[in-house]
């Protein structure tokens, strides 16, 4: 076995290389959600595509199960309780739980949809945290067999 | 009605903030923190869910009105399941104070319960059945994870035995909510209601009420489709055997049904009522003559899991007001001894390490609360006067003959009467008689195991109380009203 | 054009299901999830086929990395003739009743044509959609304002698999 | 008599699930059948909602909100279909988790051969 881990050369300098577009794309998927299709469920996987871009092209099973899903962890459960929040400040604005209290400005711009774009980030980061987390775990119970 | 949604933000609020206790490096710190963090959400529930009893009214989620928002709806029949779903989610958190020792990973046994909980109460009080589908969904994956929280080989493939057949019923679930979407063009029950009832059904509706009614009688563990509740309930954890057996498979199996065919549909004459007499006669019959063989004790008490859910599925089979009021009470009652006699065989396994009756014996002495406690149970729910079992088995019994279905009466009888015997096998192997060599040196249950066993049989013996006319009015004789007349439930949520 | 496709689609399931490679069950698998997302841009639904690709390909990663890697990869057992005698007559009576329920159905593509936005939601929400949330993609209007509490409901869902992951997958198991 | 083809298509999708879930023995091939059954029933979902020659139900600048009004496909199917997407998803994530453990606690995916709890 070779020392060397992941995909050939090739591989790795195109992940690098397109790392950012898909980042850019996950993000822009994300908050024009409510413009285009898509939303934070699309946005959300696509990071995590990201994310799992690299490391099987990087190959690292061990770096993975070395990490803690400590940074994942808190992102999940950050993206649900967000979700939480933004409805429970619905009561507070509105009088009623998920009332979108921001309503207003021009259509068709990102501030349109008052709640709706905060929402699709919370779900975003939700979703990208849950799908990668579910690889850590699979990695690290690989790991450990 | 503002408080509503606070069941299901405060158990989603848990989960999601209990799972973040994971980073607390000390084994010991982790699990009183949890302890307390759950015990303290369980109480809140408790509480609010103490306060709505008795009243009813409607919360719109994001003051969208009916038809094209979601809307909570709280009545007569969903108070009382949401106060006993609550109440028994509390002091199964009490019980797993001690029981989850054995177990590491603490935080996420609690995030799931929650999870658990929170599914049930959102199914319980939602207006609209897509929504519904949506929380028995969580509901349902929460309690595939817990089932399987153990790991070890046995949970390992019940889990996944459970997992195979319950997705099968949501999926049919699914399928008749898609065919009254296409029939009708809305998805809460109020339109659904209305809709249905102006136009003249075509086939469409009545595969969609048998998809529902397949879907659910796999969810609600009914002869023929139980062959899933024996491994899953006795494979999880004590406190979640108790849960699942005394409060999920009601609240996703009997009360959706009911609520879809009986409310959404208006079915409560005729044809439904028939199925549901004859899934209850075979559960209850099946269900015990299966439970008397069985010398695995927590497989025992799942087999009478069938059993009697089959006594609840005969009540609201009657599809008269007195039938359904007994189903509802028997609903009630069970989900109080059942739990009960789960905690029990909890706590004899905490301190013995053994679920199989023949290595029992003389446990009563040994362990004077968990034989008592267990005693009060077991005659509960073999129906013995004065304690809860008796009268709402009473109720059925009595309103089988007045429907003029005597024979029915007499299977309900016989069925009451194995259950003694199959009980009676259960106080003479484990409880009563001499002592074991083996079990010499067994303790009794830790403090909390206790306090939660002898709330349940205090509650065991309250809860003939309700037959008191004050409380019946209050609490069975609206349920029924809403179950059996339509018109009642538009009234309550349309406003007028 | 969409016909053709859901033949293609049954034809990879059918593969799927009784091919004796678990990896190649896979990628049909696969199959069908891609034929689904084409049919569902067909249907006007881009946000679905959107999403629909997506899981598509995490499902493949996920199924691939679960099965690959243990040592079987074929599918040794025998076919058991009763089990798919009965199998074949159960699914044969479900499909003769569901196909009762869909011949009264209103016919395909016909939706919302004739329904007033009073008693309709979906028409409510496409006349007054924009003006009321201020979203222009109604779908995401929808999803996070007219129904929010399923969306809270479907993200629940996610995390209480993946908390049940992590809790099945666990590292220490009990002290038994 | 008219048979809707498309329905029917989407239905024997459907029952292809189904047949797989009932005869199949192995645990992959149960996780692959479900999945096509989830699958088959989003698509019928969405396939109620379908309008012929309907545009997708996202507002362009600059179009006029009555002919919208007039030609948009249903949006609460295609919202439904995404909730149910992501639900399927999620009850793969967690068979695929009880499969993994399952292999490891019997060293096999052959359900024939799991059999430790009696009947």
């Amino acid at each position: 076995m070779n020392n060397e881990k992941g995909m050939s050369e090739i591989v790795k300098a195109i992940t690098s290389l397109v790392a950012a577009s898909i980042m850019v794309f996950g993000i822009n998927i994300t908050f024009y959600g409510h413009l285009t299709p898509g939303g934070g469920f699309a946005g959300g996987l696509i990071l995590a595509f990201l994310f799992i871009l690299y490391y099987l092209a990087y190959g690292g099973d061990e770096e993975l199960a070395k990490l803690p899903f400590k940074v994942n962890h808190i992102l999940d459960s950050a993206g649900a309780i967000g979700f939480l929040f933004i409805g429970t400040l619905g009561i507070h604005f509105g009088g009623r739980f998920l009332y979108n209290f921001m309503k207003g400005g021009k259509a068709f711009h990102l501030l349109s949809g008052g709640i709706i774009p905060l929402e699709n980030i919370a779900i975003c980061i939700k979703v990208g945290a849950s799908i990668f987390l579910v690889f850590t775990v699979l990695a690290v119970f690989r790991r450990e067999k | 009605m503002n408080i509503l949604p606070l069941f299901v933000t405060i158990p989603l609020a848990g989960a999601f903030v209990v799972s973040l206790f994971d980073f607390i490096k000390d084994e010991k710190k982790k699990n009183i923190s949890t302890n307390i963090f759950a015990s303290l959400a369980g109480l809140v529930l408790l509480v609010i869910s103490i306060k709505v009893i008795g009243s009813a009214g409607v919360y719109s989620m994001g003051k969208w009105k009916l038809p094209e928002g979601i809307v909570l709806v709280l009545d007569p029949f969903s108070g009382p399941i949401l106060l006993i779903t609550n109440l028994i989610s509390f002091i199964c958190i009490l019980f797993s104070f001690d029981y989850m020792s054995g177990y590491n990973g603490r935080e996420k046994y609690y995030s799931l319960f929650f999870l658990m909980v929170a599914g049930m109460n959102g199914l319980v009080l939602t207006g609209d059945i897509f929504n519904l589908y949506v929380f028995l969904e969580i509901a349902s994956v929460a309690s595939y994870a817990l089932v399987g929280f153990g790991t070890m080989r046995e949970e390992i493939e019940a889990t996944f035995k459970y997992m195979v057949l319950s997705s099968v019923a949501t999926a049919f679930m699914l399928l008749g909510v898609a065919f009254i979407y296409g029939f009708t063009f809305n998805l809460n029950m109020v339109s659904v209601a209305k809709a249905l009832g102006s136009m003249e059904a075509p086939v469409g509706v009545y595969v969609a009420l048998g998809l529902f009614i397949i879907g659910f009688s796999i969810k609600s563990a009914l002869i023929p489709f139980h062959a899933w509740l024996p491994d899953a309930h006795p494979s999880a954890p004590a406190p979640i055997s108790a849960m699942l057996s005394s409060v999920v498979i009601k609240t996703v199996g009997m009360y959706s049904l009911i609520r879809i065919c009986y409310v959404v549909f208006g079915m409560n004459t005729g044809q439904v009522p028939e199925v549901l007499r004859v899934l209850g006669i075979l559960s209850m019959m099946l269900g015990v003559l299966l439970a008397l063989g069985q010398w695995d004790f927590k497989r025992l008490l799942a087999y009478h899991s069938v059993s009697q859910m089959g006594y609840i599925a005969l009540g609201f089979g009657l599809g008269t007001p007195l039938g359904v009021i007994g189903g509802i009470y028997h609903l009630l009652n069970h989900s109080v001894f059942k739990s009960l006699l789960f905690l029990n065989s909890g706590a004899v396994y905490y301190r013995t390490g053994t679920r199989d009756l023949k290595e029992m014996g003389g446990l009563g002495k040994k362990m004077p609360v968990t034989g008592a406690t267990s005693m009060i149970a077991s005659m509960s729910i073999a129906g013995i006067p004065p304690f809860n079992g008796f009268w709402s088995k009473l109720i059925i019994i009595m309103a089988c003959i007045k429907s003029s279905h005597p024979w029915l009466a007499f299977w309900a009888v016989l069925g009451s009467i194995l259950t003694l015997a199959s009980f009676l096998k259960v106080q003479r192997y484990g409880f009563l008689g001499k002592v074991k060599d083996s079990l010499r040196n067994v303790k009794e249950a830790p403090f909390m195991m206790q306090v939660s066993m002898i709330t349940l049989a205090l509650l065991c013996l309250a809860m003939g109380g309700l037959m008191l006319p004050g409380l019946y009015d209050l609490i069975f004789v609206p349920a029924a009203g809403i179950i059996l007349d339509q018109a009642q439930y538009l009234k309550l949520v349309l406003g007028n | 054009m969409i016909e053709l496709l859901l033949i293609l689609c049954i034809v990879a399931a059918i593969i799927a299901i009784e091919s004796k490679n678990l990896l190649s069950s896979i990628i049909s698998l696969g199959g069908v999830g891609f034929s689904l997302a084409i049919i569902m841009l067909f249907l006007s639904a881009p946000d679905v086929a959107f999403v629909q690709i997506l899981v598509e390909v995490v499902m493949l990663i996920i199924l691939i990395r679960a099965t690959i890697n243990r040592d079987v990869t074929e599918v040794k057992c025998k076919r058991e003739f009763f089990g798919m005698i009965f199998g074949m007559a159960l699914v044969t009576v479900l499909l003769g009743i569901l196909l009762m329920g869909i011949q009264t159905l209103p016919e395909f593509g016909t939706a919302l044509v004739n329904a007033s936005a009073e008693s309709v939601p979906a028409k409510y929400y496409i006349e007054n959609g924009l003006a009321q949330t201020g979203s222009a993609n109604i779908v995401t209007g929808v999803l996070l304002d007219y129904r929010a509490y399923d969306t809270l409901g479907e993200a629940t869902v996610l995390f209480t698999a993946i908390i049940g992951a992590i809790a099945i997958l666990r590292k220490k198991k009990t002290n038994e | 008599m008219n048979v809707p083809i498309i329905y029917t298509l989407c239905m024997i999708l459907f029952s292809v699930g189904i047949y797989g879930i009932v005869t199949k023995k192995n645990v992959v091939k149960i996780i692959l059948s479900i999945l096509i059954m989830e699958n088959a029933l989003n698509l019928f979902i969405l396939m109620i909602g379908y309008r012929k020659d309907g545009i997708a139900p996202i507002v362009q600048p600059g179009m006029d909100a009555a002919g919208f009004a007039a030609s948009s496909v249903d949006p609460l199917t295609q919202a439904m279909v995404l909730t149910s997407i992501v639900i399927g998803l999620s009850m793969i994530a967690l068979m695929v988790a009880i499969a993994i453990r399952l292999y490891e606690r019997f060293g096999t995916f052959d359900i024939s051969e799991i059999k430790d709890l009696k009947e």
